[in-house]
């Protein structure tokens, strides 16, 4: 039956999560903006509370500590896992993006360790990560200065070797990629064959050869780090090859670093879309109370604010909704990736347009160590990062020619 | 708990709905637009499918689907075509007044003729909507027992056939009335020249001259009438942006399918970026347009307050989608787009007739965002709805 | 000097045109729409009165029977032949683009046969067109069933033969295609060497082999005529290539048959820009009178129409000054290619644009019998004819990228 | 006649300008945007080359250009940098009233000023705009002889570094009122938090604590006042248009740069569609809006009554047009786009603070859509303004 209802233990998460953006993160979040950092003692307190941005965080899925076969019953239950995702992280986009970024927790780097790691990986990285230790990140590092969208391009090699491969490489826009216990390093095994070639490697902290040579400032999201990574003959031994050896042995399985990257887009992108719908909505709820408060309520200026907010309503409802059912479809075991592209290219530009026109609103009393325009500066990354919204048509696209036999 | 998921009954009507749109509708599209009405045939198989009784209510041997079930039968359906979806004779918008208040005494004679599947057709005049040009004004003014009406309205679909009528409009003092007309010698057709859009769909203006209104053919005044108005009107907003849904699903369909196959420059012209980028915008708007239908019928549903809120903005995003994703239509099947070889400029020019014979997209914005910012009082409204009906037994 | 201020000449022009458009095409047409043919009877009054649409038929650069060397005063005053041509054809489109594009003369088939015929072919073509004779046409045939936009893939072949070519092929959206005298048709006489191949014939009405199997429906532009011509072995005399043999053997001139298409278009596309204006013009002053009239002057709707028609006035003069652009680029005899996409691209988008919201202030009242819904149907035509929105954008980004050494 | 063709004077001026934008301003702009300021070096060049004076009456030493060859020369050099040129010292929007009522008394001392050569920034307050927020209100209250000014203006540009105050604002009986302030103790700066952009340009707000201004200081009163305030901000729109033309050009000319050499998927960026019809988009757009600044100084200089609402319409499109291509410039540099290693972040959000601190979008389009229907008679001002100049021999 098609129902838009949350569930009571979905509200219940939307509630808390809620509890904490409004309560934890907005507190500090002007601040964060200004000095480019969450603070050290914030993210130590905050990580006992287990509030993570990831689609395992929330429901009764957490494996990090338990074995990877799985009982019946959390198998169903698991199945809510992607929606409860989306409501938490819209939630957390509201509260501050750049600090929803910044949560200790593996991060993007989770999702291609649950989906193609070993029983053995899966234990080892995301064991590290609990409320009883101190915070401890993981990071996803795909994109390279010479290759942003076109990730079958990349040029970061790995070369096998005795017990391991060596990897030689730059890795840029590497979300918390300086602080990361361990990072999903994409490479490829032989850059002649293309996507075949690609493999993916838990690279850890403190690896010779491995490096952190620059953060980067941004026009916002200033409070999440955005490292630049460098492999100089950097050995990872074999037993961080994602999969193991033999996952991209059975080429019929059509095991690729480069599934693993794709497959991870799927599952990040209905996330990071929720999170650009509460961007999207905290610039919309600020300016309604602003309107509500401070302007007439009849006249040229009550119009136009009256049909700029009806339409950033709109927006915002169409944009999560777009967004429920990539991850609805997730949970459903179906087919995401034209979803999660649609949710995703909708979300980023609309979260943009409503802090725009909010702005204009607001007018020049906007501007002033104000949530929205740091809102309107968070918010243009959701165009960019995870594939930009070019890459999302393409995507979308591609799915829509796909049925009518033609390979775009 | 929040799914996609439709109920088996729902995707078994849906099929049908497809199957009928595909096989009848769609190939007789422009047959109907020449001749200016739907055939009797394809009526009689509407009616037979039952797709003309989702709205009514039970006793009146209607389906009395939930909103959330209909606009996925009525999306199929004018995926087939949104010019013969508008022609259907039968209830139209009047169906959802007769939905919250079944039991009215004066549907006693159209009550019939609903169960007995003659399906007249019932045409609507909502006085209240601005009315700008000065030669066409309404007025309704208190007369004995009575009112007495003059003016012309604007152009009404379904006029030309309609054997009732039913008003929504304000007299001189300002008070709301629902007025139920049986007899079409109290109305004269005024009929125009019409090129645009949606031409099977019997538009013509009507004109009053001191007709009569009896106290016995008012349904219902004052804060009574109001409140069936918006809610009926909350309603039909739900229905007609789903048709609209459907419009542009078979839009996108068709500019899929022929890109896929034109070629230039040695491709199909898929493979070029100004065509998949555009078909991709075209599905988003879509897909989006699709969600906050059903978004507006599940609040309408819920007896949700925002549900009002909730059908303008999704009439509204309709509109919007559907001028862009017909105009693309149009656009990416260049010269073929704008021939009637090809039924997308129909699309465009039905879809553009649509917009403007349903609320305007401005006024829509400025009714959902002055409800918003005012956060008018709309509670208690269902239940206002109940003692309607509960007082006037049928 | 900078200066948007027309001359007395070009003041006079617009005015004689708009008060041609005001008196003698607005009367007919919307019964012209409704019947899809423009009255006889008035065609040939009107031909007496010798307005056409076209670049050369304003100004004193009327060499239609003039030697083809040309004294300097004429030079000097052909200068300002393409202002006035967009001048006159934004009334021309203001007062019914359908009946403009019928107005008897050389109409699209013009400037192929001024640029690149012999000066025996435009005495010949070009004489035929006089106030003193019965009405006639020329027209322009280059778009293919299966090629649309797609101008170097043609596949109407000219085979060389005694005497002549003999031509095979099919020709779509031929406006005036049925009751031209002649028509410029493009043809390959080798399609493996793409454009190179390319040859502009002149073929004239009543040629075996030359017939017009069908008139098409459409959207709008109903009073215009749109043929569909159909070329069946046949036989065109070699004095109808035009420009003749040696022009084309000239292979360091770069003469060929797609070059004489495309710079067609850079003096055609003002000129079709400047009628969506003028659509777009029709349509906001309509509006803007009704509004005058019959809106209240103040409230919501008020305030809506404000915005509406303030947007309109504002595109229409921005559509006008790009078009202004590109025809005084022309006069000046600077390549304007880049300026004549950019004005067609910008007013076909307008043009509609304005017409869908003028009609969204008139309401259901704006359907009947109306001018403005009619105009809408016509406008979208030209988003699509003499090259589509896209092919506009693919010219204006390889003139951007030229400079910079990219190809596109 | 029709022309597009600049003189001589006015190319040999716009290269100079667009040298120094290149060579001086550009390479300093995220310097500028660190250290809040613009430096004095760069603002003794600016002067120097007598940029500061284009707007200036040629009896202050100034250059009294055209609008029409100014709005080339501003172009130009907001092509190096918009956050730069608005962080110049100098007369700013007030140099419109200068050149409208050259020989006030009022100006005399910073006509002085002027002619030495020392370029004092003065502060624009216009208090006509629409404020809607409570805890910024100022109020004007006749007292004795002069008025009481008391309240919080809205962050003003160069407001930090203002030795001069210009004041449009009505009392509260609602006569228009232009004050001007030389004495900066009349006035305490409420310096703010800014991140967004322009921060060169020092933004602050002003506060007012009955602050005793004297009829002296009353630069025009009434009809008087409102005439010289309208045509001043008709000036100035077209000056600010200009500049975000020159934006728009910088962020045009740098994604082409970058996506012809920038390559994924083993060929030139340039050559998918996405990107480059993006761009021919974003060309369409800044030509078009550089036309209507053209169109709307050729107005203004003509003392065309139509200058006012070709100004509004001029900014408003500019504005539109400014945002779009500096989001599409972002866009297509993707994540480079985002980080402040490329200028293009840094523009776009320059561009939402130009638009912010000038007229809003929806404000501009309503000024000028009332005026297009109830065609308000604005002739005669022109004239007016030469009585007001000739009233007060300086």
């Amino acid at each position: 039956m098609i129902s838009f209802k949350m569930s009571p233990h979905q509200i219940q998460v939307k509630e808390v999560v809620h509890w904490f953006a409004e309560n934890e993160m907005r507190p500090i979040s002007l601040a964060s903006d200004q000095h480019k950092r969450v603070p050290d003692e914030w993210l130590e307190n905050i990580n006992q509370l287990g509030i993570q941005l990831s689609t395992s965080s929330f429901g009764d899925s957490d494996s990090t500590s338990e074995e990877s076969d799985q009982t019946e019953k959390r198998k169903k239950s698991e199945r809510q896992g992607n929606r409860l995702a989306v409501i938490a992280a819209e939630e957390l986009g509201w509260g501050d993006p750049a600090i929803a970024l910044t949560l200790p927790g593996p991060g993007l780097g989770g999702p291609p360790v649950q989906a193609s790691g070993t029983p053995e990986q899966k234990r080892r990285f995301m064991s590290i990560f609990s409320r009883d230790e101190p915070p401890r990140w993981g990071a996803y590092a795909l994109t390279e200065p010479e290759a942003g969208s076109d990730v079958s391009g990349l040029k970061t090699t790995a070369v096998k070797t005795n017990g391991g491969y060596i990897l030689n490489g730059q890795k840029v826009f590497i979300t918390n990629g300086a602080r990361a216990s361990w990072v999903v390093v994409f490479a490829t095994v032989d850059q002649k064959s293309g996507r075949a070639g690609h493999r993916a490697f838990v690279v850890e902290k403190g690896t010779p050869g491995f490096s952190c040579t620059r953060l980067a400032d941004k026009m916002g999201l200033r409070a999440s780090e955005t490292a630049e990574l460098l492999l100089e003959d950097c050995f990872v031994p074999e037993e961080n090859l994602l999969g193991g050896e033999s996952y991209y042995e059975e080429k019929s399985a059509g095991h690729t670093g480069f599934r693993v990257a794709m497959q991870t887009f799927d599952n990040t992108r209905p996330i990071i879309a929720a999170m650009a719908t509460g961007i999207a909505r905290a610039a919309f709820e600020y300016t309604l109370d602003f309107v509500q408060h401070e302007y007439p309520k009849h006249g040229r200026s009550f119009h136009t604010a009256s049909t700029i907010l009806a339409k950033a309503q709109q927006e915002i409802d169409a944009s999560r909704l777009l967004t429920w059912e990539a991850a609805w479809k997730a949970d459903m075991g179906k087919p995401n990736a034209k979803e999660a592209a649609m949710c995703k290219s909708f979300s980023g530009t609309i979260s943009l347009g409503v802090c725009s026109r909010c702005l204009e609103v607001l007018g020049p009393d906007g501007v002033e160590g104000h949530l929205v325009e740091k809102l309107y500066r968070d918010a243009k990354i959701f165009d960019i990062f995870e594939g930009t919204n070019q890459i999302q048509h393409l995507i979308i696209a591609r799915h829509l020619y796909e049925p009518l036999g033609v390979r775009i | 708990m929040i799914s996609f998921q439709p109920t088996v009954d729902e995707i078994a009507f849906r099929n049908l709905a497809r199957n009928f749109a595909k096989e009848k509708l769609r190939p007789l599209a422009r047959d109907f637009e020449e001749k200016r009405q739907v055939s009797d045939e394809i009526s009689r198989g509407i009616n037979e499918l039952g797709f003309s009784a989702l709205e009514l209510p039970a006793d009146w041997d209607g389906l009395e689907l939930p909103l959330i079930s209909q606009v996925q039968i009525v999306e199929a359906l004018s995926a087939g075509d949104l010019g013969g979806v508008q022609g259907f004779r039968g209830p139209g918008e009047a169906a959802s007044l007769f939905r919250l208040v079944p039991a009215h005494p004066l549907f006693n004679k159209i009550k019939k003729t609903t169960r007995e599947k003659t399906w007249p057709a019932v045409a609507f005049l909502n006085g209240n909507k601005p009315n700008h040009s000065s030669s066409l004004r309404l007025e309704l003014q208190s007369s004995g027992g009575g009112y007495l009406l003059n003016g012309t309205s604007r152009p009404l679909r379904m006029a030309k056939y309609a054997g009732y009528l039913l008003v929504g409009l304000k007299d001189t003092t300002g008070e709301q009335l629902l007025i139920w007309l049986e007899d079409h010698g109290q109305w004269r057709l005024l009929e125009g020249d019409y090129r645009l859009g949606l031409l099977a769909s019997g538009f013509s203006k009507i004109q009053f001259h001191d007709t009569v209104i009896t106290d016995e053919q008012v349904l219902a005044k004052g804060h009574e009438a109001k409140v069936l108005l918006s809610q009926m009107l909350t309603r039909t907003r739900v229905l007609e942006a789903a048709k609209e849904v459907g419009a542009m699903e078979a839009a996108l369909d068709h500019a899929a399918v022929y890109t896929a196959q034109r070629k230039a420059f040695g491709q199909e012209i898929a493979k070029f970026q100004g065509v998949s980028f555009t078909l991709a915008d075209m599905s988003i708007k879509t897909q989006a347009a699709r969600h906050l239908v059903w978004q507006s019928a599940l609040k309408v549903d819920d007896r949700d307050p925002e549900g009002e809120a909730a059908s303008q903005s999704a009439l509204q995003f309709a509109h919007q989608s559907l001028r862009f994703v017909t105009d693309c239509a149009v656009q990416l099947l260049g010269g073929h787009g704008y021939v009637q070889d090809f039924p997308v400029e129909k699309w465009m020019r039905d879809a553009q007739a649509q917009i403007i014979f349903t609320e305007g997209e401005s006024e829509l914005l400025l009714d959902h965002g002055e409800r918003l910012i005012v956060g008018e009082e709309r509670g208690g409204l269902h239940d206002f709805i109940q003692n309607v009906a509960a007082s006037n037994p049928g």
